[in-house]
């Protein structure tokens, strides 16, 4: 082999405290290396050149760059020996930069440890072979998990490119957190009529299949080809007859359930239409209430039902579906309040979240728009927000910034004062973010014409006295304690992932953050990407944001999914675990560990033996550290390889 | 090349690609200045590492060895790191039987974005083995300690 | 010895069905027997059970895969069994297992010890058992010996004695010898220091010949052929003569039995230079007992504890960074 | 009110009270949920949200005169309510030990308080009611300190005139004794626990195995 | 029941001011089985002023009393002050560290050779002995008393450190008052600060802390205000005269609540010891007795109808179902009037 090494000085950034051409000097004494040099910037065009260049002038086979990290321009390298004819495996990366001269100043021990990487990088490269990818056809379909406004944006975005587009919703109906919502910020314009249409639109779309009350239950396949099924749920009613008129929850004697889309403020029944715009507008009955489905007895809304639709013997139902790729867009829940006992939330009835104030503001919510303490009914004057509530608190496992408390309290707070003009709002917060379109005025707005008192410095404790609940809290600006007699206390309660993400991520095989939330594939140049190709990410499931940005990380995602779906044929990365046959003695323990599903067992002349399923396989390698005999090995990183690695540094 | 002018021990990384580099490189980047006796083997995975790479550069003459990956339940492949969790303390039980320190071996779980934790964990590792000294090598086959002088 | 022929007669009621039963037979000289592959009654008559069965039949059950096999086992042996079972690397249903009530097993070394001075093990023209003792007829004379100071290392800590999973038991089942292996052995070997220790290995690896008797006579060994101690691809073994090499190859055997091994020590009674290669396995068992409750060998419905994991390790501690 | 030069800032205080404490204030965030519950806060000169951001910056003689130091209560509400769980009542103790150690009392009342305390322990061993408040009022001429409540505790007995002395008071006073010669300094005691074990530490096989038993039973389950 | 020995330090307070705690706690104890062996020449934890002078100090007058107790093999202690508690508890768990140990060391020069443990005789109680323990033992419940629980700041805070109950709305004195019978008000000043020692020093902060709670109780319309901790029971009993200087409008007495356990188990008047209190305890038990007159009177005229309804539903029954034996008569013994008067009612 004829390795050519270049030591690029990127500048002075590792020519700074590398001594680029001393490395270079080393690198052509090591063995297979016919041609070492220091370059000034190995990315940048004339650097290209210049490899392109010598590779073709000394018929190089390999080539080791020494500059930045892989992460970063192990790509961009890979087409540059590609465009001078090689392979564009037949290259290795040296991390001088972030891995050496950004992280010490001693030239010398620099100049050593770079030199040395490159003997890691080049005894590692002559044993790199040429790799060649396979291509394989793709299903055109897209399934959206997650029916909120990032996932009806994603759904009607593909849906509108022509792809045909499956959209799985846990509740009945779509529309997600943003239904909820009486008024968005910082318009203040109507939640339910700006998402309305969307729904609609979802509804009436030729090219969308809309599962609601339905989860993923299971997802196997890769990239082009995911196996989906889909568990839809028992709504006891059968939809297809269901008119969505409404008699049944009119009838319905259960009175006293959980009102699940109105947050608990006030009961429902127990067969629902979650709220007039659902969509779909259907009734479904909610098991652990209905008296029939529990006690045996009952069956008003058979009864009552115009077109025969209620079906107590109804079963969950399992679909299935093959689809190209699948964007997860499953939102948010709020954090706990109730473990804040020093609020009361849960303990007090007149402290209330954020999503019930929600629901109290809203003309279709329990109360018809009409603020009441949820105690005795009374309007209440004395209103506190508490801001950061689960927000910001590293004791509770919580320390980032939910990022829409602050805009959707200054939001409440003129509403509070639009329903009823004598109140007073006081809102204790310790920063207000606001950085966005009009957001920072709003917040001033609420202050200025909307006479809010905010109060910065946290609340200490709330407590019942007569029919008051005193609020006792700091004012740090002021530097003193601060006391508020207030009828009712909303919590501005933080947001974390989804209960149920983590398990979704599993199916996905995604990885998420230690809060649950989806880990996009890079943080700046993926942001709706996963690491897992072909499945992406939009809303408040990758990190929390506010509506604006969540549909238009939605639209991002389908531009994503749109752009994969539109190719006929997909490249599988051939840095994979490849079997050799003679080897193998079937013992299978690489198929028990792959996390993949990517290794089968076949039968070689009556021996069992193991196969790598080339465009499942992720290329983790868990199976080469498995195999006793190593007869499966990674392609790229076999033992050999590594173990040259190894001995480089060892042997000298 | 020997290990420069003594000042340096022998302390090979064997790291995660998703994770653990990435937190090395975030180190760099903020310029979190490190010692510079680690030298950082990319693997795609702390799951691919097979414990005999390590009992390798152990035998082999590294004077300590740290391995870093996703943190458990963050890894890039849904599982490796758990299957390397097992073997590594395992391997690192293992390795007082032989007389060797098990603090020459350490292993820990550093994400892409922790550099100032991979900082952290590299200066106290350094500290750690330099606090060890140099390990006492392993006999060699004889023709090839004079092969290795030739080379030195 | 009426249990040795109700073995018998479970051996030959076995042949009617299948083709060969792997036991043990007459050796060479009166202290060893040897493996016996049985397949006619004539075979049968040579069989041999008790003190003398020392050899591990699992060792050949891999190369009769695909062929219903009969095997009289050991409490030992049959964990052995147990993990082929559980690895998937034998099929439960193409055994057939006999099992009997084990005593403990001779170790030839230990009697060559007793005999010093007298005579060579070779010279040994007879042995009888006699309840707990064995008589050697000698060129000096008749020599008794107590079976437990001449029983392999492995019998004094037995906690299986019964093949718990044979499908038919010939004799009464014996109660353990110990209830919890404590390896005592290691904390022995742990009361040297960390220098100590290295030095022990060096100068006990220096006389490793690589003959890989020790392998061979593993029964989990089961690359066989495609052992990576004799491949290029992936080369992970020069063929240099040092201790480093001799030593990383018993590294080797060590991790891909660690979770594995049942303890059989086939591989340290194979080695002909006498290093106490299972050591090093018995410090990965114990590791793998502490941290896994993991027994290999014992529940073939167990997936081997480096083969699966838990989201949280309780018996992982962690070091704090 | 002065200028802060922040060029100036004394980095070494703030280090100081992270040491001693074992907290990280540079955690504080100034959420303020520490003056929103602190109790004493009402006599306080700075509240104790803002004592947390002028350890932040150094600002030691201003900490270290403060009367709230003194006047916190050790309630421990601070404490449990911080969201960045920082022992905040712990940093104020700490200040306080500081202060002291500089001979800095903002509240001289407390100060005569806690030496009355000390000095009845060191006399009796126990500490006895009657007598620490004769001390107090002696340390801080008081007289009059809670005599209003004389009538309701001494005719029913539950304030004994004389002290409850114990057998092992001598044992009590040569703890303090040893304490104000410095035999208690860390820097002392760290260099004769290296020169009496220093062997064994390194050289146990097992590494993380021999690690001694914690005294509390709780902490080591 | 089986008895239960443990270590016991009484705390400096249990001598003087709090006698009454002390005299109640040890009869308590013993009618619950635990058998108190109190450390032998005992000495004071320090409390307050030893931490703000240096920790080590505080540690070191613990470790003496551990060392004490070790030498007669005592290592599990129980103590009734939240206070003594504290610096107790954190001695041990400053002294898991090797230097820290080392320089309480050297101030005792009698280093613990065992590990020990520190608890709250309340803690014991709920946790040990058990609430259905204390509830067999209740021969004068406190039916009709309106109470409401005081913990203070020390007996659950430190969370991490104390590990006993909730640190923001404990309920462990809640509970053994309501099986004692007593009606507990769910008080809300649970755990804010009485201003502790600081009531010497800056006399000031009693009526503002001390006053504010008694305010609450007060309005919330409890009898007595229920404590755990000597200095709380002195800020709020001793002192509260001076809270109502300041003008705090009621006057409630604040007994421990072992002072109440003993009397609900119906020991002695030198065991409940209430005449050591402040604050008379007279006028709560007036309003006890009063209170649970009205309760027994309203049972007995709601049992009166029960009965008739029973007895309306059992005629029907026989009317309809005449010739057949009613399920009623076979249900196994009912257990309450409410059982049986539901079982006729199904059978009608």
């Amino acid at each position: 082999m004829r390795i050519g090494v270049f030591i690029c000085h990127c500048g002075s950034n590792i020519a700074g405290t590398v001594d680029c051409a001393a490395v270079a000097a080393k690198a052509a004494t090591y063995p297979d290396v016919a041609y070492a040099t220091d370059i000034m910037y190995a990315c940048a065009e004339p650097g290209q050149d210049a490899i392109i260049a010598a590779i073709k002038e000394h018929q190089l086979s390999g080539v080791v760059v020494a500059s930045c990290t892989p992460r970063m321009h192990e790509p961009t390298f890979r087409k540059t020996v590609e465009r001078a004819g090689l392979n564009r495996y037949m290259f290795e990366m040296a991390n001088i930069r972030e891995h050496v001269s950004w992280i010490g100043k001693d030239i010398e021990a620099n100049t050593n440890k770079a030199a040395e990487l490159v003997r890691m990088a080049a005894a590692k490269l002559r044993l790199n072979k040429e790799l060649k990818p396979k291509s394989f056809p793709v299903t055109k379909r897209l399934l959206v998990v997650g029916g909120g406004v990032a996932g009806i944006q994603a759904a009607l975005d593909a849906a509108d490119a022509g792809l045909e587009v499956i959209l799985v919703e846990k509740q009945p109906t779509i529309g997600g957190k943003m239904a909820k919502l009486d008024k968005t910020f910082p318009t203040v314009d109507c939640s339910s009529c700006i998402l309305g249409p969307r729904m609609v639109d979802v509804a009436q779309h030729p090219n969308i299949t809309l599962y609601a009350y339905s989860e993923v239950e299971s997802v196997s396949g890769y990239v082009g080809n995911f196996d989906v099924k889909i568990r839809k749920k028992a709504s006891y009613v059968d939809w297809v007859k269901c008119t969505g008129c409404g008699l049944c929850t009119e009838k319905c004697p259960a009175r006293k359930s959980y009102d699940r889309f109105n947050e608990g403020v006030g009961p429902t029944t127990a067969i629902i239409i979650p709220f007039p715009q659902a969509i779909p507008k259907k009734a479904s009955i909610e098991r652990e209430h209905c008296r029939l489905l529990t006690g045996g007895k009952c069956g008003v809304c058979a009864k009552v039902c115009p077109t025969g639709a209620i079906n107590y013997a109804m079963e969950d139902e399992i679909i299935e579906a093959r689809v190209g790729g699948i964007v997860a867009a499953t939102g948010y829940d709020l954090i706990d309040w109730k473990i804040y006992e020093e609020y009361g939330g849960g303990r007090y009835p007149d402290v209330v979240t954020s999503l019930q104030y929600e629901r109290m503001l809203s003309a279709s919510g329990p109360t018809g728009g009409h603020i009441k303490r949820p105690s005795d009914g009374v309007e209440p004057k004395d209103v506190v927000f508490i801001q950061c509530v689960g927000s910001r608190d590293p004791s509770i496992g919580r320390p980032y910034c939910s990022g829409f408390c602050c805009m959707y309290t200054a939001k409440q707070a003129i509403l509070t004062k639009d329903h009823i003009p004598d109140s007073q709002s006081y809102v204790f917060y310790m920063d207000i973010r606001s950085p966005g379109k009009g957001y920072d005025e709003f917040t001033r707005r609420v202050q200025e014409e909307y006479k809010a008192r905010y109060i910065r410095g946290r609340v200490s404790l709330v407590y019942p006295k007569g029919n008051k609940l005193i609020v006792r809290g700091a004012d740090t600006l002021m530097g003193v304690q601060v006391e508020v007699e207030a009828d009712l206390v909303v919590l501005a309660v933080g947001a974390e992932a989804a209960s149920e993400s983590a398990k979704l991520a599993e199916k996905l095989r995604i990885s998420y953050d230690s809060y649950g939330f989806f880990m996009e594939g890079h943080p700046k140049l993926k942001p709706v990407e996963t690491n897992t190709a072909g499945v992406f990410l939009a809303g408040a499931c990758q990190g929390l944001k506010d509506i604006p940005s969540s549909v238009a990380q939605g639209s991002a995602a389908a531009a994503k999914a749109i752009g994969l779906l539109s190719r006929d044929m997909l490249d599988s990365d051939p840095q994979i675990a490849f079997v050799s046959a003679n080897r193998c003695v079937g013992c299978g323990k690489c198929i028990e560990v792959c996390p993949f599903k990517a290794i089968q067992e076949i039968d070689l002349r009556g021996q069992p033996k193991a196969e790598v399923i080339e465009t499942v396989c992720q290329g983790c390698g868990l199976c080469n550290a498995t195999c006793p005999q190593g007869a499966i090995q990674l392609s790229h990183f076999t033992d050999n390889q590594i173990l040259a690695e190894v001995e480089a540094l060892c042997r000298f | 090349m020997s290990v420069l002018n003594t000042k340096e021990l022998r302390i090979i990384g064997f790291l995660c690609n998703w994770c653990s580099y990435g937190g090395a490189d975030t180190a760099g980047v903020g310029r979190f200045t490190q010692p510079t006796d680690l030298r950082v083997v990319r693997v795609p995975c702390s799951g691919r590492i097979n414990p005999l790479f390590i009992l390798k550069s152990l035998l082999g003459g590294a004077d300590g060895v740290l391995v870093s990956g996703c943190h458990p339940r963050d890894c890039h492949y849904a599982e490796g790191n758990f299957y390397a969790r097992r073997r590594l303390e395992l391997l690192k039980g293992f390795l007082p039987v032989l007389g060797i320190d098990p603090r020459r071996f350490e292993y820990t779980w550093v994400s892409a974005s922790e550099g100032q934790r991979w900082q952290h964990v590299v200066e106290a590792f350094t500290a750690q083995i330099h606090g060890l000294g140099p390990a006492r090598g392993w006999p060699e086959a004889p023709e090839l300690e004079i092969l290795n002088a030739v080379a030195r | 010895m009426s249990i040795q022929d109700d073995i018998k007669a479970a051996i030959a009621k076995a042949l009617q069905d299948i083709p060969c039963v792997i036991g043990w037979g007459a050796g060479p000289e009166p202290l060893r027997a040897t493996p016996l592959f049985m397949r006619n009654a004539a075979d049968v008559e040579n069989f041999t059970a008790g003190f003398l069965a020392v050899n591990n039949p699992a060792l050949y059950l891999p190369s009769c895969k695909g062929v219903k096999t009969a095997l009289v086992v050991k409490g030992c042996d049959a964990r052995s069994v147990g993990q082929l079972v559980a690895e998937n690397l034998v099929k439960r249903d193409e055994l057939y297992l006999i099992g009997y009530p084990c005593s403990g097993v001779i170790d030839v070394d230990k009697v060559a010890a007793r005999l010093e001075g007298k005579c060579e093990p070779g010279e040994v023209t007879r042995l009888r058992e006699e309840n707990e003792d064995v008589i050697l007829d000698t060129p000096g004379g008749e020599v008794r010996l107590a079976k437990k100071d001449i029983a392999a290392d492995k019998c004094a800590r037995c906690r299986y004695p019964n093949a718990e999973s044979a499908d038919v038991f010939i004799g009464e089942k014996r109660a353990p010898v110990v209830d919890q292996d404590e390896y005592a052995d290691l904390a022995d070997f742990e009361k040297l220091s960390l220098e100590e220790r290295k030095a022990f290995w060096e100068k006990e690896l220096s006389r490793c010949i690589r003959c890989y008797a020790c392998r061979n006579a593993c029964p989990l060994c089961v690359c066989r052929d495609h052992c990576v101690a004799s491949s290029r691809e992936p080369h992970w073994l020069t063929q240099a003569d040092g201790v480093r090499d001799k030593l990383f190859f018993q590294l080797i055997h060590a991790t891909h039995l660690a979770g594995r091994c049942t303890g059989c020590g086939e591989c340290e009674r194979a080695c002909p230079v006498g290093i106490p290669v299972l050591t090093l396995k018995r410090a990965f068992s114990r590791q793998v007992e502490d941290m896994f409750g993991y027994m290999a060998g014992i529940d073939v419905n167990t997936t081997p504890p480096l083969l699966t994991f838990r989201l949280e390790e309780p018996e992982i501690k962690e070091r704090e960074w | 009110m002065e200028t802060v030069c922040l060029n100036k800032q004394d980095n070494s205080f703030t280090r100081a009270v992270e040491e001693r404490s074992g907290q990280v204030v540079s955690r504080c965030y100034q959420c303020g949920n520490c003056t929103a519950g602190c109790p004493m806060s009402f006599l306080f000169d700075y509240p104790v949200s803002r004592i947390m951001r002028l350890i932040q910056a150094g600002q030691k003689e201003t900490v270290l005169s403060s009367k709230a130091i003194w006047l916190c209560a050790a309630c421990n509400t601070c404490t449990q309510r911080c969201p960045n769980e920082i022992d905040v009542s712990g940093v104020m103790d700490t200040c306080r030990q500081m202060a002291r150690r500089e001979n800095k009392f903002g509240v001289h009342a407390v100060r005569a308080f806690v030496n009355a305390f000390i000095d009845s322990v060191k006399f009796n061993g126990r500490s006895h009611e009657v007598g620490i408040m004769a001390l107090y009022m002696l340390y801080t001429g008081r007289f009059w300190t809670d005599v209003d409540l004389a009538p309701k505790v001494l005719p029913k007995g539950k304030m004994a005139i004389l002290p409850h002395r114990i057998n092992g008071r001598a044992e009590v006073a040569a703890i303090i004794s040893r304490y104000k010669q410095g035999f208690s300094d860390p820097e002392l005691v760290r260099a004769r626990l290296a020169a009496a074990g220093g062997q064994g530490a390194g050289a146990s096989a097992g590494g993380d195995k021999g690690s001694r038993a914690g005294h509390g039973k709780e902490a080591a389950s | 029941m089986s008895k239960i020995t443990l270590g016991y330090f009484p705390g400096c307070s249990g001598l003087g001011t709090s006698a009454e705690y002390e005299k109640s706690t040890r009869a308590v104890c013993r009618e619950l089985g635990i058998d108190l062996r109190e450390i032998p020449d005992w000495n004071c934890c320090g409390s307050t002023p030893a931490h703000t002078v240096d920790p080590v100090l505080s540690s070191a007058f613990s470790a003496r009393v551990f060392a004490q107790g070790e030498q007669v093999g005592i290592t599990d202690v129980i103590t009734p002050c939240p206070s003594c508690l504290s610096n107790l508890r954190n001695a041990l768990r400053h002294m898991d560290d090797e230097l820290f140990a080392a320089r309480v060391d050297a101030l005792t020069e009698r280093p613990l050779k065992q590990e020990h443990s520190i608890k709250s005789v309340l803690q014991v109680i709920v946790e040990d002995i058990g609430l259905d323990s204390v509830k067999a033992r209740v021969r004068k419940p406190l039916t009709g008393l309106k109470a409401v629980a005081y913990y203070g700041c020390l007996m659950n805070r430190p969370e991490k450190v104390m590990r006993f109950d909730d640190p923001e709305n404990p309920v462990a004195m809640d509970q053994v008052l309501e099986v004692l019978g007593a009606e507990v008000l769910p008080f809300p000043l649970k755990v804010d600060c009485c201003g502790g020692s600081m009531s010497i020093p800056a006399r000031r902060s009693t009526p503002h802390l001390a006053g504010k709670i008694l305010d609450l109780a007060g309005e919330m319309g409890a009898d007595v205000v229920v404590v755990a901790c000597p200095l709380c029971q002195m800020n709020l009993d001793l002192r509260q005269g001076q809270s109502r200087a300041a003008g705090l409008k009621y006057t409630l007495p604040v007994p421990y609540f072992t002072q109440l356990m003993a009397y609900a188990f119906g020991l002695s008047d030198a065991d409940t010891a209430f005449k050591l209190l402040a604050e008379d305890i007279a006028p709560a038990f007036t309003c006890m007795s009063r209170r649970s007159d009205e309760i027994k009177a309203e049972e007995a005229r709601k049992a009166v109808l029960a009965e008739e309804k029973a007895r309306a539903a059992a005629e029907k029954a026989a009317k309809t179902q005449a010739g057949t034996e009613t399920a009623a008569e076979k249900q196994p013994g009912g257990k309450s009037r409410a059982n049986s008067a539901s079982a006729a009612g199904g059978a009608a």
